[in-house]
């Protein structure tokens, strides 16, 4: 087992800088794994709802950066223990992230693929509910909306 | 007594601050109250937070607390409205 | 939508080799893509079975190609109707692969994570069940067994 | 008349070569049978690989075809046995 590695990091992420932290890359081989999984948020550059499309132009993240790492520690850890993880990675994007770029990474890695794919769609499910973290787009007519879903 | 809340993302736009407090009569032996009170609070004297209020949690020392979780003078405060990172 | 990328390979995979086959990389932005997935099937030291834990020590991939090829083909088209996918990747490693490497990759991209993680599990059942690929494994003592699940 | 079959992984191992020849008399008109009779002339002409005959499929062309599926001389058959990919 890695340890889980859990990041808030001020700029739009790359999962190439990440690949090594799990077990299963080739630089960190090892004997049980069987499944890698890495899932990657991407920002959309268009909103939709009822009436409109509207353009984002801008997307900035905001946390409540000591809680997030504290929600996100303890997220990770939970999944270990559910999902048999024998690694996990678990980064977020803070500050500007223009469409088309990766807000949240979520790498995980186990003996089996249907627990693997399990854990990445539970992780992501608590992270969007429990981690204090909030996006603000900013529309081509200059508006900005904080989202918070109801 | 008085307890102050930090604030963020929305919540901070509307109200313009960072920090808000929150004033109260000390009517419990322990002179505090509980999380649920204090969203009440925050509707009551800061009315434009008031709809989010309804909808936040409350976090003290940076971990979620429940509506009859009672706050002690001193502890650190969050509304935590809605998230939507991911 | 990119092309769908299909290919055996004869060396262990890297990932990193085809991140920027999918829309959605930095390389190749996208104003649609919400998500990208990619799992990665590693190779494992060890089996179990009933009676023992045998250690594997080599483990051989062989492929009937041009028919491998055609079914991986046929498998990213269905996959990419499907799940609205906006980008595959499905590659397989032939020939060697030590344990601990990666033998399969499946990479898909598009606007939602929860269809994304569907569509992996989706392929890799598709593959694991259609594409002729079949795995030798040799074991400590020497002996050999080629893996034809019942 | 006979039709040549490509083997591959368990099956090729136990029959020690890539490809075997099944004979059958021409008793169809097309001259010809269907996948499912040329697993069985496998069973009966090989018997070391009828047990991987039961469990496998064919493929003509390079794509699967059911048992009732008639095959052409001329055309490229193979025996797929399970796969174990990925």
């Amino acid at each position: 087992m890695n340890e889980p590695f859990v990041a808030l990091v001020e700029e739009p992420l790359r999962v190439e800088d990440y690949l090594t932290r799990l077990p299963g890359d080739s630089a960190v081989p090892s004997n049980t794994i069987g499944a890698v999984q890495w899932f990657l948020g991407i920002t959309r550059g268009r909103t939709e709802d009822e009436r409109q499309i509207q353009k984002t132009t801008d997307l900035w993240y905001e946390a409540h950066a000591t809680m997030a790492i504290k929600e996100m520690n303890r997220l990770a850890s939970d999944a270990v223990s559910r999902f048999e993880l024998q690694g996990i990675v678990l980064v977020h994007a803070i500050g500007v992230v223009p469409p088309g770029q990766t807000s949240v990474i979520v790498g995980v890695a186990g003996r089996h693929r249907t627990p693997m794919l399990d854990a990445t769609a539970w992780i992501m499910e608590n992270l969007k509910r429990d981690v204090p973290i909030w996006k603000r787009e900013t529309f081509h007519d200059g508006s900005q909306d904080w989202i918070h879903p109801q | 007594m008085h307890i102050d809340i930090e604030l963020f993302a929305g919540p901070r736009a509307v109200a313009g601050v960072d920090c808000i407090r929150v004033e109260f009569d000390a009517t419990s032996e322990s002179g505090s109250c509980d999380a649920g009170e204090v969203k009440r609070l925050i509707a009551d004297q800061y009315p434009e937070l008031a709809t989010y209020a309804a909808q936040s949690r409350l976090a003290i020392d940076e971990a979620y607390v429940t509506d009859d979780h009672v706050i002690d003078l001193g502890q650190r405060v969050a509304l935590i409205p809605p998230v939507s990172g991911g």
